[in-house]
């Protein structure tokens, strides 16, 4: 199938089977099952997980056809994804360390979104600079006992299950010493507690865990080498799904939009298309990015430049989008209100997945080689 | 003069003080479930304080203070998030009514509104917002306010609202209104609803500043307590040098309020220029104060549970009511731009 | 697809290997007294490696080969600051006359000048400008160029120039220009004029992406080797983070600037919308890069002692150059703006 | 006399004394003897230190007086104050730190320009960390003996006295040990380079010294307490002076009128009417301050939040206009080449007087009280 075949299929299909209207928001207890349920939807007609092997749900897709699959499903205002926890990051770190009894038992139940994801790295004292995890795990008969407090958790409140870091050397400092351990959110000695994020949704939640037994059947790789397992995933080469360009190109497109819609102040014009530039930038770089990796090539710390750049893309292109709504930009819901909803999601872009102060610092001195 | 006078000083202290006192962001977030007596407790307070009365004159039972003064008190309600219709009830209906009663023409009627209810304003009895199309097309907290007006080109409304709308600020609903009562129309209204908006634009950026101000405060007391790689994070340059960023804006941007407190209350031709140039540099100076608190915090600062929030999205909120961004800065350029 | 061929990259290599060995800067501080020999020479150079024919057909002696590769190579010409009118001679002047040697009506006179100048601009003997009002009412380096040119409207005339001025680039003149031969007309020249905006300002967005690169190394280097309160400059957060700023500028204007010669060489109906994209990308990213490159390399950056101000100036000349900013972003939002 | 008939008198005398053309650059021979001439005509005119004490030339113009006249002066397009080193530096630090004598010696020639001074701060090891200066003060009968490099001296190419800080201590540390000096830059042992700045003119120059012999009568205030000299001066009520308002108000307007020659793009519209709101906000927070030290303040390091406003507002300002101009922007000379220079003139803003990271680090553990 060529791209441009397999590309309009997935635009057929989206046409076919998108939801009428928006669904509820996803991390409300309705909307977290309204989008699970469009998963199966999405799983059923083999659509969830493009890129991963037929085996466990995907169909092969080369990485110009993910891209692609992305580009139409953002453009047609698809619902978000409420299984990328699992599907963008643990399922890349299964497939690159993971066993096979691993991916057998759990990947086609995230691809069919029957067991969905948590991703528990941050701990209170341990935000920007994660490698201060205190959350322990103890050796015991066959397993390990999580003890310890994991906050921000997005997905947590509603989600099966969780996958993080974890000190299994408590003599280990900082890098050294964790473990990448998976667990369940409804096992013994796990309380979840839901936060109310800035939009009053509960995207994410402080997990406390007292001697929750996992079996080393969970445990991910090899015990102690769970950071450089858990940053090679950053920069895996699906790594690029964290924010994948069909996002920003169609939140840009309907900038235009909304932009021509308001009779084209002339006065934002310089915005509005740098919005648009931005994107297409985006979608231009991914696109050799991808192409490099195809060839072989790796991704590493030229990750961060992206992280930054579609970040700050992403919060000025909404802030144009509210400054053209005017007095109608601070309404929740209602027909423009995606823009506000998009605009407080653009907001988390610079904290999570390693602040922008610390991308910032990890360009300075292993891209550019300034001194430490 | 743009600086503060000392009893002007004395009186923002002395607001901060009393809000200081009480449990402000408590009485937000009752506002956010509807429950608004304990913020209607705080206007009261605040009434007491003679905030409430600072734009009615003395013969309605106000200080008849002048916009300046009224702009101190919105600075301090900004900086504690004052839930509630801010610059609708302190400074714009106040400012309409009043314009409507000394206009010749409409002199009788405009007496008439303002004995309805500027002494109640005055007294903090009441509380009033407004719809001002299209720079305010909703009117915010019409659910909890007394008197909800509607000013639309030239004629005055009293105003049903309509079904509630959340707003960013969870503290906050608009509403969209229709007149139900003419209350007067012609010139004199034009007029008095021009003045209503430099008021409101004024309040408004006034209560912009404040919040930014509190903002910048509550990311260097956060900066200087949590500690990440072994240091406070207000150690690093980086934040260092956005939080100064963020003191710079402020700073330049409180000189502009007091010059257009001034000018408006002069009546000078220049009070639009100055109004909007100052809700312009309190806004950029606002938002800047409030992405970087957000991102000073990190993901602390992203949750309902702190405090923070009430003041992220106040500045959200009022960034785009009382004319935008775009419209303020054309308005500048369409002024009186000489010098001396 | 955007990113560089193993071909192009190798070639780019190649230039950056033969003007780094040659001493530009040198030749550039000559060519700013109007002695323009060590220019031409290193010109001369160029053209031995392909670069003056990139954009001529190889029935004049060029190497027909496309604009993406005359992308490849000016965006090296602006690493090294090369002096002397790269975006016209290399790029521009070869496109108009081809574009009109190809064109049916006008096809014969337009042979005629194509022969007459492109086997000579190919071999490097020859090296051309041109005046393309509005959006360049000078012709760049008329001093040091052996054709003159001014295409304004639907005439193309062979121009006289006038007294040079100084340009803000020590190494650049901008010279106002007259007709003193007509060389050609109608639409066919329209059409051409279109051509040659378009892969001048390509060429000139290669100039200021490679100029931009230069000064990111130029300020690493120095910040790596300046030490003041006992650390290397390059140490300190605040100069980090600025210019890590600069490299995510710069790496996310590049992608943009090939695909803008992808389509100006299909002739896709998107080529202006692209070409402006990339325009408006590299002129900020280089913008940028300047900015960030004088204040970390301060008062030493501010002389015309170090070389770095051959970079500075010339970025703050080509800035104005080819279209401004607005009139780029302008015809980027009059494209078709689909995605797919 | 009131401020207004006060403004009016300035304003008339500069309607009928202004020079017709621009005069040449100051920092060419040429220019510099012009600039020199202008200097005198003021002086003679009563109007060349209007702030000063009237035994020195000047007319104990009040801080809001000579607001005004900073305003009337840049508003009418009057020339750069060739003397600015002196007198908006030196004179100051006489004023509060000098002894009578050199008072009396001093400020009436710089007063008429007969004497034009330079500064000598920086040194090419003592930039952005003005604290390593190296240069030597070392005792001898009678006086110092002055050595080492100053560079960056601005004006120093063609002014007849320099003033700096020298290393009088050689076990004092970095802030300490340093004295506060005065010299001829025609002295035996003293050699000027001048540089060319980034438009070509040789605004600073390099200042060798070798053994330069300066009196005890050319020292400021007490030997080894320099730094706190200089640095009063910088924060000192006349500090003010370093950038005053009248600069900007006068390019903002220039720049509004150069909008609406342009047609009033509106695409342009939001930056410029920044520029007018930034400079007016300048304008308004200087008469502010103006007043608080009138009635007894002090300025301290607030002064800070200035340096890096002026700086930033000057160039984006500039900015404004060099795109406004598009095509014309690059050319030297002609009847748009001010803003050029003006450009390359503001460009040099956030480097000199302590550059804006030194500032905004300042602003962040003075003002704001981070930890250090």
């Amino acid at each position: 199938m060529s791209l441009a075949e397999f590309r309009a299929e997935v635009r057929e299909w989206l046409r076919a089977h998108l939801p009428a209207g928006p669904l509820p928001p996803v991390d409300t207890a309705e909307g977290f099952e309204r989008h699970r349920g469009w998963e199966r939807e999405l799983a059923a007609a083999g659509l969830s997980v493009v890129s991963w092997p037929a085996a466990y749900g995907g169909r092969d897709a080369s990485l110009p056809e993910w891209l692609a699959f992305e580009e139409e499903y953002w453009a047609a205002g698809a619902p978000v994804r409420v299984g990328q926890n699992g599907l963008f990051l643990l399922a890349p770190t299964l497939l690159a360390w993971g066993t096979d009894e691993q991916r057998d038992r759990l990947l086609p139940p995230m691809a069919r979104a029957d067991e969905i994801w948590a991703q528990a790295w941050s701990e209170p004292d341990a935000g920007s600079d994660l490698a201060a995890i205190g959350a322990r795990a103890a050796r015991t008969d066959g397993g390990w006992l999580l003890t310890g407090t994991k906050t921000w958790s997005s997905r947590a409140a509603f989600a099966e299950k969780a996958f993080g870091l974890f000190r299994s050397d408590p003599a280990g400092q900082r890098h050294r010493g964790l473990t990448y351990l998976m667990f369940s959110l409804r096992a013994e000695g796990v309380t979840v507690r839901p936060i109310r994020q800035l939009g009053g949704e509960t995207g994410f939640a402080e997990i406390f865990l007292d001697q929750v037994f996992v079996p080393d059947a969970d445990v991910v790789g090899t015990p102690g080498a769970g950071w450089r397992i858990a940053m090679s995933t950053a920069s895996h080469e699906r790594g690029l799904s964290l924010r994948s360009p069909g996002r920003f190109s169609a939140a840009a497109g309907r900038l235009v939009e909304l932009w021509r819609r308001s009779g084209e102040p002339a006065e934002l014009a310089g915005q509005v298309a740098d919005a648009w530039i931005g994107a297409r930038a985006y979608q231009l770089h991914t696109r050799a990015t991808a192409a490099r990796l195809a060839a072989g090539g790796t991704l590493g710390a030229e990750s961060s430049l992206g992280k930054v750049f579609w970040s700050e893309l992403d919060i000025s292109l909404h802030e144009t989008a509210l400054e053209l709504l005017g007095p109608e930009a601070e309404v929740r819901g209602g027909p423009d209100g995606r823009w506000l909803d998009g605009y407080l999601f653009a907001l988390a872009g610079p904290i999570y997945a390693g602040t922008n102060e610390i991308q910032r610092t990890v360009i300075a001195q292993r891209l550019l080689g300034l001194p430490r | 003069m743009p600086a503060l006078t000392a009893e002007q000083e004395q009186f923002a202290a002395a607001l901060h003080d009393a809000l200081g006192a009480a449990d402000v962001p408590g009485a937000a977030r009752r506002w956010a479930d509807c429950c608004y007596q304990p913020g209607r407790a705080l206007w009261r307070t605040l009434a007491g304080l003679g905030v409430t009365g600072l734009a009615v004159a003395e013969r309605w039972g106000g200080a008849g203070a002048s916009l300046a003064d009224a702009a101190v008190a919105c600075e301090e309600l900004g900086r504690h998030a004052l839930p509630g219709p801010v610059p609708e009830s302190v400074a714009a209906v106040p400012a309409l009514l009043a314009a409507l009663a000394d206009d010749g023409p409409a002199n009788e009627r405009g007496d008439e509104l303002a004995g309805r209810w500027l002494p109640g304003l005055a007294a903090g009895d009441l509380m009033a917002t407004l719809a001002l199309p299209p720079w305010l097309p909703y009117a915010a907290d019409a659910g909890a306010a007394d008197v909800v007006l509607l000013a639309e080109e030239d004629v005055l409304w009293l105003a049903r609202p309509g079904e509630p709308r959340r707003s960013v600020d969870p503290a906050r609903t608009v509403s969209p209104v229709t007149g139900r009562e003419k209350l007067a129309g012609g010139p004199a209204v034009t007029a008095a609803t021009a003045r209503a908006l430099d008021a409101g634009a004024l309040a408004c950026a006034a209560q912009l500043l404040g919040a930014g101000r509190a903002l910048l405060a509550a990311s260097v007391r956060h900066a200087g307590q949590r500690v990440q790689f072994g240091r406070p994070v207000g150690a690093f340059q980086a934040v260092q040098h956005q939080l100064a960023g963020v003191a710079i804006g402020l700073e330049f941007a409180r000189p502009l309020l007091g010059a257009a407190a001034a000018t408006l209350a002069a009546g000078g031709s220049c009070a639009a220029r100055d109004v909007s140039a100052a809700k312009v540099a309190c806004t950029d100076a606002a938002c800047r104060a409030a992405r970087v608190a957000l991102q000073v915090h990190g993901a602390i600062g992203y949750t309902q549970e702190h405090d923070l929030h009430l003041w992220l999205t106040k500045v959200r909120a009022l960034t785009g009511a009382w004319g935008s961004q775009s419209w303020h800065r054309a308005r500048v350029l369409s002024g009186d731009l000489s010098w001396i």
